[in-house]
């Protein structure tokens, strides 16, 4: 697969004894959904965070479209358009959905800390431009009419997709998804798998890490697996649902 | 609309500050303008700190030093005698460019010191380069250790003013000129300047208020709220947490030092009781008590409790009221005396755990 | 939104309104009598770092101005006392010292009690046209001398000079000097090491520890460390009762000697057996009983002493003293002037001569507003956990 | 620097240090089973050293000392009951104005129920003037029961909280509260207890210290911060590391004052402790990940 537009090589990451990601490489084409599946503590969050930069790896390198990002401030890692959701939502509880939304467009925004203070003319035309755009992706996902909710407010569901509308206004090239369907019913997850197919369809590439195999094998292009911080299978989902490694697993040994 | 309610405070502010000068000349009680100066000064203070700890969600035990450090720099500028200097080639040179001024002390003695107008400036430049220095290691702490870290500062500043001659140790610098502004408006308590001063604190105030909502309002403002909220959500966003950390500890400091510089030359002397912990910890609770995320909670409480006890209102009992005052409002009250429409900023603050 | 527009003025005027009365109450009420009172304001450090001050200024101030009141008052009219306790620090004292100028009017105001808050409002008090009668030590309060600003407790070089004296005539010659890093000891370090090379004597260190320093054997062991002959400390803090211990715990075996600022029991009974044996100049309130009678203080400082004691049952301290020869100086000056007008009174002040207080007997003149000599101090020592006339 | 000097020098810095080990230890107590610092502390040691000094006149010495820390504990515990516990999961920040509110109070409370005079307490063995000698160097046998006195209270508290049901009971809470609770624990009761056994701990301090210190209403502050000091030196939460850097910190003094000005003293150990945030943000002796863990 020619020049993947997301790449580690070698990831290396300790917590004091333990051995969380041991020498990950993982490739994530461009417009692809990717996903990362594992039984818990495979460490498939801890690769999420390296790439992300919220902890540094002890080794290995992270390239994003050929160049390296390893150890990267999550701030810098963002402004080059890879957007994340977390685990547990983390949206900020006291801001409307409007507000978080526009949140997402930081990153997009120029004014400044001084410019805000003068409150020039031109910081006014930017929080319209940006408070429109945030408006459009709203209803894009059928949100607009919580905008002017606080995000504490909403049902858990209703808060991921805030998180999502969150990420996307980042306009980034490569969303990470931290198990999108943790805690979401049947229907919400249908929803979701759609979502996603939707925006990797608008050429923003998705990897995602999740618990819900359905899930992952009808949505994803192609799936890696980890089992205690390695990476033992790779390719696409009929083959891994396949492998024996895998099977063993997730399955137990006398499956295999 | 929504600029009207925005600065509602400014403006409800300068009313009731019109107002309140018409009746106490009316009143002829204009003396109670003396404490109001004062208390507006110190309120900058807790301007400044409410938009560092309200906002941004940074604890500083260190605030009296900025306040401090600004006065006293304005004040050892234009204390220091340069008489001896003259016919020093640069001396003259800064005199002639009217850096320096000339002036006779009461008791008849020549001084050649710094222009005030100029060391005001100096004041806040000094102290917000040293709020950066010092901003940059420490605002990487959080929690308890930040406390320690702006204690410990504040620790440093007050010790530095005890042992350095220059300082006027134990007793303070006195004998600070008024600050001349042009000329007919000048900074300064005698009697005759009162109700002038009065407007120029309120000004200053005002301006500060202003600044201190625009940005609340602006994306550096919304940064520094979701910082707050959520550090981890706001990183991965793009906000350069720790760059807003450190320029909001900063604009706090500046506002501390122009607070300490303009009082310093209201008294004419500034001492080493301006930097002491307890002044820090007064600064933090007047802010807490007025609603930390509320400018004009803490503006209020600021002016309010500092006119109190600059009146002497408690006599010995004046740190028992306010340690009463700022329990009874952190139990009963937490958002704040005043609740204003962001009183779930204020909660949040006061009620979400920051552990975990 | 107007709710809260309303919300706010209301509780900013009901503030001040709460304010303005609370301010009305805060003035003490004159006492009954058919003339209107003289009003004289006071600015003591009652509490804060500096209440063993404040605490017996103020005692004494009210104390004295009863007594003064019961035997009619001066020149026919009542003292009014309006006291303000400034926590020692400088920008209350001016805040207090405008209020008692503007809107009490005062003729004076007595204290503060240290002497940066003196000096930060010494020149408001000489704009102001306001007698101010400082209870702070340092020399520069009246030197240049401010035509409006007087101080009762005596000169600092006349307490360093006296200790030289005595360290001159037991040959020791080679002094180490501590001072406490507040006003008082500031004040005198310069004192002493200005006068020590006219006696003759070397300052081989000198050292200024914390206010409210804990613990002073590192700072002694650096003075034992220069062998010196004789250990000077200079300050008011409670912290001598830890100079005199320490020293004897780190057997840094050389004579003590205190300031004035010792003149107070407690600090002995806090050092317990270490103080004993130490010398300190101090005006004669601590050793008034064992005065000969026919001393011209006698009277004075007993009557003071006991009606003090017996009115608040604690031990008399010198500090205590300082707010009553301020009063006591203004009272005369008062009689003497005739009336209570500022400029008179000011002029009768600096007229005042041989005043007896419980500092000494005062001569002031027009350029001198302190008017004590080196007559003031008596040299005294430590005997068994009491006070006692230096003898060598 | 003659050795007997250098000698001196540490013995006047285990001095400090250990008065300011013993101070510490009452934060960490309460840190730990609560993560408030507790700046009432300081008004604890004065307290118990105020109500000592004022029985030790009726009563002889070891009675006022048990009575005093009694009376502290219960003062503690109240103090929890009536102000910590209404605000339980509150921010930091809330909690630090809280319990500064209380030591302002403390504090006044003191200079009105005694005065602002200074007081002592006799010294437990000798006089004021009794020394003991070491390699030529000298100090007061007080410092001996100082040390003695932290040492047997670390050393009681590891036993405390290892080896009873209680002291288990309130690392659980430290650790979660919330699993704490599920397994039964009444965290309350645990937090209430916290505080009574740092207010005790507090004043037995204030009486061993009461002679060499002496006592009057306004130094608890000064002690609550360097108390804060090193407990944040020595790792948050951690009794042992706190009385070594409290011994450190000590000797960092006293050797800072063999070289510079007194003045500066403060300065030099300030700054220290600032460059160990820097580089060591969970202090000398914490470890990373907790650290982490507990700042943020």
């Amino acid at each position: 697969m020619a020049d993947p537009l997301l790449e580690t090589r070698g990831l290396h990451r300790f917590f004091g004894g333990l051995h969380a990601v041991k020498d990950v490489s993982v490739a994530v084409p461009r417009g692809a959904i990717k996903a990362i599946i594992g039984s818990n503590g495979a460490g498939k969050t801890t690769l999420f965070n390296l790439i992300a930069g919220t902890i540094r790896p002890q080794g290995g390198e992270v390239l994003f479209a050929g160049r390296p990002i390893t150890a990267w401030k999550p701030h810098r890692v963002a402004a080059l358009g890879i957007a994340r959701t977390f685990q547990t939502t983390k949206l900020f509880p006291h801001m409307t959905v409007l507000e978080n939304v526009v949140m997402g467009r930081h990153a997009r925004a120029r004014s400044g800390f001084l410019a805000g203070m003068l409150s020039l003319p031109r910081t006014w035309r930017e929080s319209r431009l940006m408070e429109a755009k945030a408006r459009e992706i709203l209803d894009d996902l059928g949100l607009d009419d919580l905008a002017g909710q606080p995000a504490s407010d909403l049902p858990f569901g209703r808060q991921r997709l805030v998180e999502f509308a969150r990420a996307l206004a980042m306009e980034p090239q490569l969303l990470l998804l931290d198990e999108p369907a943790a805690g979401l019913n049947i229907y919400e997850t249908q929803e979701l798998s759609r979502l996603i197919l939707r925006i990797r369809d608008r050429g923003i590439t998705c990897l995602i890490v999740e618990h819900n195999m359905p899930l992952v094998m009808t949505i994803s292009d192609e799936v890696a697996v980890l089992d205690q911080g390695q990476k033992v299978a790779e390719g696409p989902p009929r083959t891994i649902q396949r492998d024996p490694e895998v099977i063993r697993i997730y399955l137990g040994d006398d499956h295999a | 609309m929504i600029l009207l309610r925005r600065y509602a405070v400014v403006l409800v502010g300068a009313v009731a500050v019109v107002l309140l000068q018409v009746v106490l000349s009316a009143w002829g009680a204009t003396y109670y303008m003396t404490q109001i100066t004062m208390s507006a000064y110190y309120s900058l203070v807790v301007i400044g700190l409410c938009l560092l700890m309200g906002y941004a969600g940074q604890v500083s035990l260190g605030h009296a030093g900025f306040f401090a450090i600004g006065g006293y720099t304005s004040a050892v500028l234009t204390t220091f005698n340069l008489i001896a200097f003259r016919g020093v080639p640069w001396v003259d040179g800064c005199r002639s460019l009217g850096l320096l001024v000339a002036r006779q002390d009461l008791y008849g003695a020549n001084l050649l010191t710094v222009s005030p107008l100029l060391a005001f400036l100096a004041a806040i430049l000094l102290t917000s380069l040293l709020a950066f220095l010092i901003g940059l290691p420490i605002l990487r702490l959080k929690g308890h250790y930040l406390a320690m870290a702006t204690l410990g500062f504040g620790l440093i500043v007050y010790r530095l003013a005890l042992g350095t001659a220059v300082l006027g140790q134990a007793d303070g610098i006195s004998n600070v000129p008024p600050l001349r502004i042009f000329e007919g408006l000048e900074v300064t308590g005698r009697q005759p300047f009162r109700v002038q001063n009065y407007y120029i604190a309120w000004a200053a105030v005002m301006a500060a208020m202003i600044l201190g909502i625009n940005l609340v309002h602006s994306r550096a403002g919304r940064a520094l709220r979701s910082i707050h909220q959520n550090e981890e959500a706001a990183h991965s966003l793009g906000v350069n947490t720790y760059r807003y950390k450190l320029s909001t500890f900063v604009l706090s400091a500046a506002f501390a030092a122009v607070g300490g510089a303009l009082l310093t030359h209201y008294n004419g002397s500034i001492g080493p009781s301006e930097i002491t912990v307890m002044k820090s910890v007064r600064y933090l609770a007047i802010c807490a008590v007025g609603g930390m995320a509320n400018l004009g909670g803490a503006l209020l409480m600021g002016i309010l409790l500092n006119f109190l006890s600059l009146r002497g209102v408690f006599g010995t009992y004046d740190d028992a009221v306010f340690g009463g005052i700022l329990i009874a409002v952190m139990l009963l009250s937490p958002q704040g005396l005043l609740r204003m429409p962001d009183w779930r900023e204020a909660r949040s603050f006061l009620c979400r755990r920051s552990h975990g | 939104m107007t709710t809260r527009l309303t919300m706010v003025i209301g509780t900013v005027l009901l503030c001040f309104a709460l304010v303005l009365t609370g301010c009305k109450k805060q003035s003490p009420q004159p006492t009954p009598v058919t003339k209107e009172p003289i009003k004289i304001g006071a600015i003591f450090a009652v509490t804060g770092p500096a209440s063993f001050l404040g605490a017996p200024e103020m005692k004494t101030a009210e104390m004295l101005v009863q007594k003064i009141n019961k035997d009619g008052g001066v020149v026919g009219r009542p003292l009014l006392l309006i006291v303000k306790d400034s926590g020692a620090k400088p920008e209350n004292a001016i805040s207090f010292a405008r209020q008692l100028m503007d809107e009490d009017k005062v003729l004076a105001i007595i204290g503060p009690s240290t002497s940066g808050e003196t000096m930060a409002i010494k020149n408001l008090c000489q704009e102001g046209k306001t007698i101010l009668m400082s209870c702070a030590a340092a020399e520069d309060i009246v030197n240049p001398v401010a035509s409006y600003v007087f101080k009762t407790p005596q000169k600092d070089s006349d307490a360093a000079r006296r200790i030289f004296e005595v360290l001159k005539a037991k040959g020791l010659l080679k002094v180490g000097v501590i001072v406490s890093n507040a006003g008082f000891g500031m004040a005198g370090k310069a004192q002493l090491e200005k006068i020590a090379p006219e006696y003759g004597v070397t300052i081989a260190i000198s050292e200024a520890y914390d206010k409210q320093a804990t613990d002073l054997t590192d700072v002694l062991t650096k003075l034992k460390g220069k062998d010196v002959q004789a250990v000077i400390n200079w300050s008011i803090v409670p912290a001598q009762g830890l100079v005199a211990k320490n020293l004897k715990q780190i057997r840094l075996d050389v004579p003590l000697f205190q300031s004035h600022g010792f003149g107070n029991i407690k600090y002995v009974q806090a050092a317990g057996e270490a103080a004993n044996g130490t010398i300190f100049p101090c005006g004669r309130l601590l050793v008034a009983d064992v005065l000969p009678a026919d001393h011209p203080q006698k009277a004075v400082l007993t009557s003071y002493k006991s009606e003090y004691e017996s009115l608040y049952q604690e031990d008399v301290s010198t500090f205590g003293g300082h707010a009553y020869d301020a009063i006591l100086l203004l009272a005369e000056a008062i009689r003497a002037a005739g009336s209570a007008d500022t400029d008179k009174v000011r002029d009768a002040l600096e007229g005042l001569q041989g005043v007896v207080g419980t500092a000494g007997v005062f001569n002031l003149s027009p350029t001198d507003h302190n008017g004590l000599t080196m007559e003031a101090f008596e040299m005294l020592t430590v005997k068994d956990g009491k006070f006692a006339v230096y003898k060598d | 620097m003659h050795y007997a000097q250098i000698v001196q020098y540490s013995l006047s810095g285990i001095t400090v240090g250990s008065i300011y080990a013993i101070v510490a230890i009452g934060f960490n107590i309460i840190y730990n089973t609560t993560g408030i610092i507790n700046f009432a502390q300081g008004g604890f040691v004065v307290f118990g050293a105020m109500t000592a000094i004022s029985l030790s006149r009726f009563v002889p010495l070891p009675v006022a000392i048990v009575l005093a820390v009694l009376l502290t504990t219960c003062l503690g515990g109240l103090v929890e009951l009536v102000f910590i516990r209404r605000c339980r999961d509150a921010s930091i920040l809330r909690l630090i104005v809280i319990t500064i509110g209380v030591s302002i109070l403390l504090q006044e409370a003191m200079l009105h129920i005694w005065d602002e005079k200074v007081r002592s307490l006799a010294y437990f063995t000798g006089t004021a003037i009794s020394t003991v000698t070491i390699l030529g160097a000298h100090f007061s046998p007080q410092v001996l029961w100082v040390l003695g006195v932290s040492a047997v209270v670390v050393a009681a508290l590891a036993v405390f909280f290892r080896f009873t049901l209680t002291g288990r009971a309130m690392r659980a809470c430290a650790d979660d509260r919330m699993a704490a609770r599920l397994c039964g624990v009444s965290d309350r009761r645990m937090v209430t207890f916290s505080f009574m056994l740092s207010a005790g701990i507090g004043a037995l301090a204030g009486c061993v210290i009461s002679p060499v210190t002496q006592t009057q209403y306004d130094m608890g502050p000064p002690l609550a911060i360097k108390g804060f000091t090193v407990a944040v030196l020595g790792g948050l939460g951690n009794s042992t590391a706190a009385v070594v850097a409290g011994l450190l910190l000590g000797l960092l003094e006293a050797f800072t004052v063999s070289q510079f000005q007194v003045a500066y003293k403060e300065v030099v150990s300030i700054l220290v402790l600032l460059l160990v945030l820097v580089f060591r943000p969970n202090g000398l002796f914490g470890g990373r990940e907790i650290g982490a863990l507990r700042a943020s």
